[in-house]
């Protein structure tokens, strides 16, 4: 029906993990950046980005969320976005951490960090990611409310919008 | 053909099932599929469709063996 | 000669600190963290940058560093442009942090954090602390390479360029 | 009039002073500033000036009891 013309990405390294138990964001990235002895001396910057839960939404209090996912498929998108970001920017290493399933107030969501020689590609390839995270990778998340009424949340709201694509 | 067809979130208490699967004679597109599993619920405007984990635009063929996923807008991060 | 007009800023908090000793920024990120309990639920994004020590440098390979800086006019300029930062994005609270003094490759020579409610602003403020601490906050670098020769770096590379105000 | 001048970096080496004190009778700009006490060294293009720690155009006047600095292009982060 429609071609698929691959291609050969740089050799890069991700991680992308899916999470059912708390994240410690600052933890995982000092665990991962101390696997990356080949780079010492190589990336002189690294941009973080860590999204985590209000306690408020809408403007209503929420007491906890459910995170569904689509389980393969999120992989397949969170590598696509990181490859895509690769291709745009000379980036060494990127790691991606995700929560699924029941999370609280205050509990960290997702942990997007990228290294690279040149600050600006850190930027710029930490928010591409983030960004199309938001708007590609199959999560949905259901709040439930202090009054213990459940709601899915319906978008994203914010900045940047990308078809999916 | 066989195709399997999932439903994930909102989407998934709308229609009330989590899974179909359908059997063809002949190519259908995504859209065409929704309405054959769901004739009394026509397609909210925001679905997103994949076929084998990939986006897909509406008007896509499915073929024998794929898995369409239907879901509605993403909100993870 | 001239008038400033003094604007009462927003109460934001932000800690500001120069560093002679090697700095984890994972460890002082999550420090800082644990003290900001009055915005636990309340911040949803932390953008994070941190700036390492390559051991190259336009070509030649470096073995240490000696940040100079000024005293006093850092701070001040440092305070002054996370203050300009918040007054443009709605941020919780932010951390800076910078080495001065005898660095070695790999060290970590800046590290700077924002946190605030939509990720947008967190990306935003953080890039733009950053790149005007790049241009406007008085530090100096001077290389020793390898060779053992001494030089000063001139200039820095990147994106954005700001004129001090 | 008393005003205290500073140098850093690798203009500190080029001068080869650290600091300089001068007394002065009537208000100076930053560049005569530099003009009085570096009488054989031209002000190079990109030196950064700052009175009492904020950068200042060089035409600026710097007053009694300031202290007014020197430096090249920061390159710090």
């Amino acid at each position: 029906m429609y071609w698929h013309f691959f291609r050969r990405l740089p050799e890069v390294d991700v991680l992308i993990r899916l999470c059912e138990a708390a994240v410690d964001p600052w933890q995982e990235i000092a665990s991962y950046q101390a696997g990356l002895a080949k780079l010492a001396g190589k990336y002189g910057a690294t941009s973080v980005f860590v999204g985590s839960m209000r306690d408020f939404n809408q403007g209503d209090d929420v007491r906890s969320m459910f995170l569904e996912h689509y389980p393969g498929m999120t992989e397949k998108q969170l590598q696509h976005i990181v490859e895509q970001a690769q291709e745009q920017w000379p980036i060494l290493e990127s790691l991606v951490i995700h929560r699924v399933g029941l999370v609280k107030p205050e509990d960290v969501l997702v942990v997007v960090a990228v290294w690279s020689a040149q600050r600006g590609d850190a930027f710029d390839a930490s928010r591409f990611i983030m960004e199309n995270l938001k708007s590609r990778a199959p999560f949905w998340k259901k709040e439930v409310l202090a009054s213990g009424a459940e709601r899915w949340v319906e978008k994203n709201t914010d900045g940047y919008q990308h078809q999916p694509s | 053909m066989s195709i399997k067809v999932r439903y994930f979130a909102s989407l998934k208490e709308s229609v009330g099932r989590s899974e179909d699967e359908l059997q063809i004679t002949y190519p259908l597109t995504v859209h065409a599929v929704w309405q054959q599993l769901n004739p009394d619920f026509a397609m909210p405007d925001a679905v997103l469709a994949a076929v084998n984990m990939d986006y897909v635009a509406l008007d896509v063929l499915v073929l024998d063996g794929d898995v369409l996923a239907f879901f509605p807008p993403v909100t993870g991060g």
